[in-house]
């Protein structure tokens, strides 16, 4: 059912207020009754929207949250065979990797042109869905014990003074952590982002095991400092245990998240209509909604998310392309900075 | 019928169990096996490389191993001796207690354990104002002693209730005070429910991944490592290398296991004999047990009120205050997860415990030599990392003729398996108490072997079939390590939604959906105690 | 004869346990294999039952060899020691189960059951359960439930041994007039002497796995062919003359209380009273020998002078 | 008296299992409880040696009340049926096990114990595991584990019942040669009359927790006092004469070939053969009666025609 898809016009606004109200709407409409659709995704908080979706198009979405290097080796062990239709959300690195694997289907949404070429493959294998941005969460009154300042930069972060108080996860395992490491070393150079990252390494005690170690380990005042994402729940959190979320001054690292079709898969026309879905404004709200993301991370222009006060032009001026391609070298140098942690 | 059909049926009925146990474990560890050592067709060993490279893995794995071990057995030592010389009463509450906490839905304990001991916990800081890292060896060989003791003590307990009184008053009779009878008699004599309460704690605490990943710290263990290198590096290879070393020890001291087991005929699930021994409770090594095994019982009651505590409160700028935010949330995630879930449980715990107790049949009843191979290789689930369990079916069950990946079927197939050693076991407990002539009797009688399993082997079985459905129950609600990487998105079961909610940080939640799965277990765990009272007392009437 | 069995040899490793066994047995008799513990019985009769297969050996049953048959193909019913009965069926259920695999109509089978209950004593108890019966009580149901199939052979497993005294003794009688009434070839097994005595037609005295000697009762207590037929059945007092084993029996020995002719003259050492009859302890000049003697009459004490008269007996 | 027992009353719920039991026993005397299974025997043993607390009553050893005491610290050494031997210790351990307790030193309780052990026949078994010994010598071993802290008080719980009959025969001779060379006040429990005639001083019988007689054996056996112990005690021939109950042993019944004065003549419905004695069932014209004979002289068969001497004795 690769033709339906491009039957459908691109949404117009009146269809948006029907839709809102969760009715149908009068024109020509994709229904994929008694289908289903299988996601993996990242997190369960997209339920709404896949609902939302769920009812618009008639069919069953079931989702299941996995991490992308889990995503990829199952496939792998699997023997190429497709897991799901949808792979939503993750770290652009594992897309990429995917890509190169050819276990993805490519496909060009209706909307591509209104997304930056930066945040989607030229040849429409993945599509980001929006920006993770990296910052810190800080307990101020654990670093006020230890008669400590708030850090503002990745710099001072480095500072010896901060020993032990900073928690950061394994980059191998958190793509928010791989795009720190990315980040700092696009934003200081090859070399110079090496001997920074020995420095931080320092100053951290271990790395964590699971994503969310560092928000949780701060929010627990087991450490003072966590590098985490940085979206409207960081805020929520911190203002919920008296925290303070930080943009870090001299430049923030991000990483766009991923969205790719799975190879012959079966659902692979309904998760066609998905990205367009997606890519529809008033989606795209709804999506901002339920990241929590200000509207600088999302990757279409004009989308206005919550305000989260992300200054855009601090973002490093990241190398995308080398996001995949260098991983596995920098994960391996990595490993060998930080053995045993 | 005719003999000779039942004849066909019977060899039958042993062919698909014989050839379920080889497609559906066997082979999945040599797929396994297969990956860690063959590549391209010759044998690759440079993987193995790791236990050079990183030698202080094993060395992690095999010290955690033993702290966990002596502390857990240390723990359930005490409470079984605590539970033998305690009044019917101390005894239901120190039994309701186990059974509560025999059911650990995975890292939520370990969660909790961080709230309540970590740098900022509530009762390390909060009470005791003490700051002490919770991370490391210490935390997981304390976790770890914690999730096992229960398990441990249950089975001390059950091997207690069946020693002879008469040694104890033998002792007394001879002058033994209680410290003397608890150092003469009492524990020379659980030596081997000891030895094998030690090897079981061993083999669990190598192959447990959760624990070490959680509070580890930079602590990490081969399980763990294993595990992070399918999710973080996608290499299945390594973990697969990995797994195939942790094997090693683990079945080294599982041979030693099984020749403990033979010895120790019942270990049954709580069922103890209700009378009492009635010895002075008094003296200095009674007192230090007593206080041993209530410090126990406290800090995981505690622990588990926590997790309770968890579902039902939320903190605010510091401030802990009551909701039921965490219940509606988490409906969203668990409305058709529940019933699938149970679904899966309730499939996976009546067909491991029919298969147990038919394999065991055709074992020691039947005494076929293929049967106990089939037996013995029925065990391997036990000792082995769920996820090398996992690992080991996505290998072996991608492509025809068994293409079963993304099917529930697989997943059932799985929990089935892994929960088959413990049917097994039972099984085989079951089966040597009944009594030979009984059997026989059937035959004599001019009835073929099918009726014998029909109408003996089966009704006489009951109750053991329903404790290794209940633990089969139990385990397939709250497993997670060796489906993690079967389940597709429409097969989602609760423990990975509560892996899931938990991963993004909504601790809350996840006690939630512990708190239920908790409370279904403890359903159907009381489900069976109200039958088995029930059945009891009909018998007391006549 | 009916029952024809010859040169049985069972082995257990490369112990025969049973040797060489051969008897017979006549349509209606009932015959007891006796032995001290672990000498082959039970064996004997599970190789009989097909649950154990001899290494040689034949056993014709009715003309037929049974060897290799299964257990569920021979016409032989056993009652295992231990009953073997099915607990959680009701007596009943237990009694009419073998019926099943005859293809008698249910109803006609509780018939039968009901029958053979009020035979062995049992009306009324047909809806209990088995573990609501005392051990004789379900004695009586495994032997019904053996009867009503109608074997040719029965096979009883030291049928009396979990029994105590009195119970015993109604069981014995019990089972014999069952076994009269039903005209079934009987084999039992036991270890007890006066169950054989009490009951047998015949007496297979066996011994490590070898016969010894098949005599009735009062022929094997009396001729007793060999020294471990001698000393295994009843009280002796042995002596070897001239290599030669005579022996004279307890109750053999007539004691007097004062001399008469032919008689030798003893101190009493001990008097051990057993109820019905007393033992005595006798010193003689050349003899220690035991006498008994019944509860009446002249009751000897310790120290007492006495005359005895008996007579050694040749061993064949 | 050594040993006083008296008003000893024991309830499970509301049932009176020890219903009122008083006795007394002598220095160096052996006692033996008798009666049939339930009747409250082992209940009696366990309230004397500390393991039931009486409800009322009370025990006086050696002119000390002892029910408010511990077993740990009564004078008393059970044996008990099950032996209740450490599977986890040699046999020196096992019986010098008690010695701990009395602060004798390790080397000088090897040396009583195996002092003991040479007494009980054991001499040379010391380092044996438990489960290495046969059941007579496991009794042996349990025994010597009670003797070697001379206890004041030994009791004895069903000491010959796992046995089989020859070795009971050995094991009761045994029992008593050691109680005699102790000298140790000593209980023993029993439900088999044979044990209780053979080595008991005096039989306390029992029946549903009540005292029924205390007597010496034969006392009892000839003279039971009522019914339960006419009963309960050997066989008898019994008979209801104008609501008075008078008996005859089938011992006491002479049998004779022709007839005699006072003679009854009877014919010989059935002949059970026992070995030592013969069983005769006879019909005579008022009675049915069982005899008793022993194997010695006329051996009568079924259908011949006896005369009977005996005379019925009133139950007092
Ligand atoms: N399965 C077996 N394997 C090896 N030896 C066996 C086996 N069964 C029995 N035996 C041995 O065979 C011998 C005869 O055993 P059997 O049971 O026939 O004796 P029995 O005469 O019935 O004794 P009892 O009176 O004690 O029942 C014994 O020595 C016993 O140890
Ligand atoms: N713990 C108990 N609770 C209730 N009733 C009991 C208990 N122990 C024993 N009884 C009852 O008390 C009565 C006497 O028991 P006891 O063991 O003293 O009998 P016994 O004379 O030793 O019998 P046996 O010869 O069978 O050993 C029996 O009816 C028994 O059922
Ligand atoms: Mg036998
Ligand atoms: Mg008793």
């Amino acid at each position: 059912g690769q033709g339906t898809d491009n039957k459908k016009d691109v949404t117009e606004p009146q269809n948006q207020e029907a839709k809102e109200d969760g009715n149908t709407n009068e024109e020509e409409k994709l229904d994929f009754e008694g289908r289903q659709m299988n996601v993996v995704t990242t997190s369960e908080k997209y339920v709404e929207l896949f609902d939302q979706f769920a009812k618009e198009v008639n069919a069953k979405v079931d989702f299941l949250s996995m991490s992308s290097g889990e995503v990829i080796s199952r496939i792998e062990a699997e023997g190429g065979k497709p897991m799901a239709d949808l792979w939503f959300g993750g770290g652009i690195d594992a897309f990429m990797a995917a890509k190169d694997a050819g276990l993805l289907e490519s496909y060009i949404p209706k909307e591509a042109d209104k997304v930056n070429s930066q945040f989607r493959d030229e040849e429409g294998y993945w599509i980001a869905k929006g920006l993770t941005v990296v910052g810190f969460l800080v307990n101020e009154e654990l670093l006020k014990e230890k008669g400590l300042e708030v850090p503002t930069t990745w710099e001072e972060l480095a500072d010896p003074k901060y020993k032990g108080e900073i928690i950061m996860a394994n980059p191998a395992i958190s793509g928010t952590n791989y795009a720190a490491v990315k980040g700092i070393l696009d934003m200081y150079g090859e070399e110079e982002g090496w001997a920074y990252l020995e420095k931080l390494n320092n100053n951290i005690p271990f790395y964590g095991k699971r994503g969310k170690d560092p928000e949780e380990k701060t929010v627990a005042g087991e450490f003072a400092i966590g590098i985490i994402p940085v979206d409207k729940t960081s805020f929520d959190l911190a203002e919920k245990h008296n925290l303070t979320v930080i943009y870090p001054e001299d430049g923030i690292p991000w990483v766009p998240e991923g969205v790719a079709i799975f190879k012959n898969s079966d659902g692979a026309d309904i998760a066609k209509a998905f990205i367009d879905f997606m890519l529809r404004d008033e989606n795209q709200e709804k999506l901002a909604e339920l990241d929590g993301k200000d509207g600088a991370q999302m990757v279409k222009e004009g989308i206005s998310g919550y305000d989260l006060g992300l200054p855009k032009d601090r973002l490093i001026d990241q190398d995308i392309s080398t996001f995949g391609t260098m991983r596995e070298a920098i994960l391996s140098k990595w490993e060998e900075l930080t053995t045993g942690k | 019928m005719p003999n000779k059909f039942l004849d066909i049926i019977d060899k039958l009925l042993m062919l698909l169990i014989l050839l379920s146990i080889l497609v559906f474990i066997l082979y999945p560890f040599i797929s396994v096996f297969k990956t860690a050592l063959v590549e391209n067709g010759s044998i690759e060993l440079s993987h193995f490389s790791i236990i050079k490279q990183e030698s202080y893995l094993i060395k992690n794995s095999l010290t955690t191993g033993i702290y966990t071990t002596i502390l857990s057995t240390l723990f359930s030592i005490m409470i079984a001796i605590y539970y033998y010389m305690s009044t019917d009463r101390v005894k239901k509450i120190i039994m309701g207690i186990l059974m509560l906490t025999i059911i650990s839905p995975p890292f939520v304990t370990s969660l909790s354990y961080i709230k309540l001991f970590g740098k900022r916990g509530l009762i390390t800081y909060g009470i005791l104002g003490l700051s002490i890292s919770p991370y490391g060896q210490l935390g997981i060989v304390l976790m770890q002693s914690l999730g096992f003791t229960s398990m441990n003590a249950i089975l001390l307990i059950g091997y207690l209730g069946q020693l002879d009184k008469t040694f104890i008053e033998s002792a007394r009779s001879l002058g033994a005070k209680t410290t003397d009878i608890i150092k003469d008699i009492i524990l020379p004599l659980m030596k081997p429910a000891i030895t094998v309460v030690m090897l079981l704690s061993f083999i669990r605490s190598l192959s447990d991944f959760s624990t070490p990943r959680i509070i580890g710290g930079a602590f990490n263990v081969l399980a763990t490592e294993a595990y992070l290198s399918v999710i973080a590096k996608g290499d299945i290879r390594r973990a697969a290398t990995i797994s195939l070393i942790l094997f090693i020890p683990a079945m080294i001291v599982f041979m030693l296991y099984i020749k403990r087991f033979q010895s120790l005929s019942t270990t049954q699930h709580g069922t103890s004999s209700g009378e009492g021994i009635s010895v002075k409770k008094e003296g200095f090594l009674y007192n230090l047990i007593k206080i041993g095994a209530i410090f126990f019982l406290v800090w995981i009651l505690i622990q588990y009120a926590s997790i309770i505590m968890s579902a039902f409160t939320d903190m605010y700028q510091g401030k802990l205050y009551f909701t039921l935010d965490h219940f509606r949330e988490s409906k969203l995630s668990i409305l058709d997860v529940f019933p699938r879930t149970i679904f899966v449980s309730f499939i996976s715990g009546i067909t491991s415990s029919v298969i147990g107790l038919i394999l065991e049949y055709y074992a020691f009843i039947r005494n076929y030599k293929s049967a106990k191979i089939m037996d013995f290789i029925a065990t391997m689930p036990y000792i082995v990392p769920g996820t090398f369990f996992g690992i080991g079916y996505i290998l072996a069950f991608n492509k025809p003729p068994l293409e079963l990946t993304g099917t529930l079927l697989i997943v059932i197939l799985n929990v089935t398996f892994r929960q088959l050693p413990f049917a097994s076991k039972i099984g085989y407990s079951t089966l040597s108490q009944i009594n030979k002539d009984t059997i026989n009797s059937v035959k004599d009688l001019g009835g073929h072997n099918f009726y014998v399993i029909k109408d003996i082997i089966f009704p006489l079985s009951k109750s053991s079939l329903y404790i290794s459905f209940v633990n089969g129950f139990t385990s397939t609600m709250t497993t997670i390590g060796s489906i993690i990487f079967l389940v597709y998105p429409q097969q989602k079961l609760a423990t990975m939604v509560m892996f899931d909610v938990i991963e993004s940080g909504k601790y809350g939640v996840g006690s939630v959906i512990a708190f239920l799965i908790i409370l279904t277990c403890l359903i159907v765990n009381g489900l069976y105690y109200f039958l088995l009272s029930r059945k009891g007392k009909a018998k007391n009437v006549s | 004869m009916y029952l024809k069995v010859s040169g049985l040899t069972k082995m257990y490793g490369d112990k025969k346990v049973v040797d060489n066994v051969s008897f017979e047995a006549e349509k209606g008799s009932m015959t007891c294999i006796l032995g001290p513990s672990g000498s082959g019985k039970t064996t004997i009769l599970r190789c009989l039952g097909g649950f154990e297969t001899p290494e040689l050996g034949s056993v014709v049953l009715n003309g037929i060899e049974i060897l290799n048959l299964g257990p569920e193909e021979r016409p032989i019913s056993t009652v295992f020691q231990s009953y073997g009965l099915f607990p959680h069926m009701s007596v009943i259920e237990n009694v009419i189960y073998g019926l099943k695999f005859k293809n008698i109509a249910k109803k006609e089978a509780f018939k039968e059951g009901q029958e053979i209950l009020d035979m062995v004593g049992l009306k009324g108890y047909e809806n209990r359960r088995i573990n609501q019966l005392s051990g004789g009580e379900q004695q009586r149901v495994a032997l019904a439930r053996s009867l009503v199939v109608k074997p040719n052979l029965l096979l009883l497993d030291e049928p009396f041994s979990n029994l105590d005294a009195k119970l015993k003794l109604v069981m014995r009688e019990e089972v014999q007039r069952i076994q009269s009434l039903f005209d079934i070839t009987t084999i039992f097994v036991t270890h007890d002497q006066e169950d054989a005595f009490a009951v047998a037609d015949q007496i297979v005295l066996i011994n490590k796995g070898k016969i010894e000697q098949i005599s009735p009762p009062m022929e094997i207590y009396h001729n007793p062919k060999g020294k471990f037929p001698l000393q295994f059945i009843g009280r002796s007092n042995i002596k070897v003359i001239d290599g030669k084993i005579k022996f004279v029996r307890p109750e053999a020995i007539k004691i007097h209380d004062r001399l008469k002719e032919d008689t030798v003259k003893g101190i009493i050492e001990k008097r051990i009273f057993k109820g019905a009859i007393v033992e005595y302890h006798i010193l003689t000049k050349d003899d220690k020998l035991i006498a008994t003697e019944l509860s009446r009459d002249n009751i000897y004490n310790e120290d007492d002078i006495v005359y005895l008269e008996y007579k050694y007996r040749d061993l064949i």
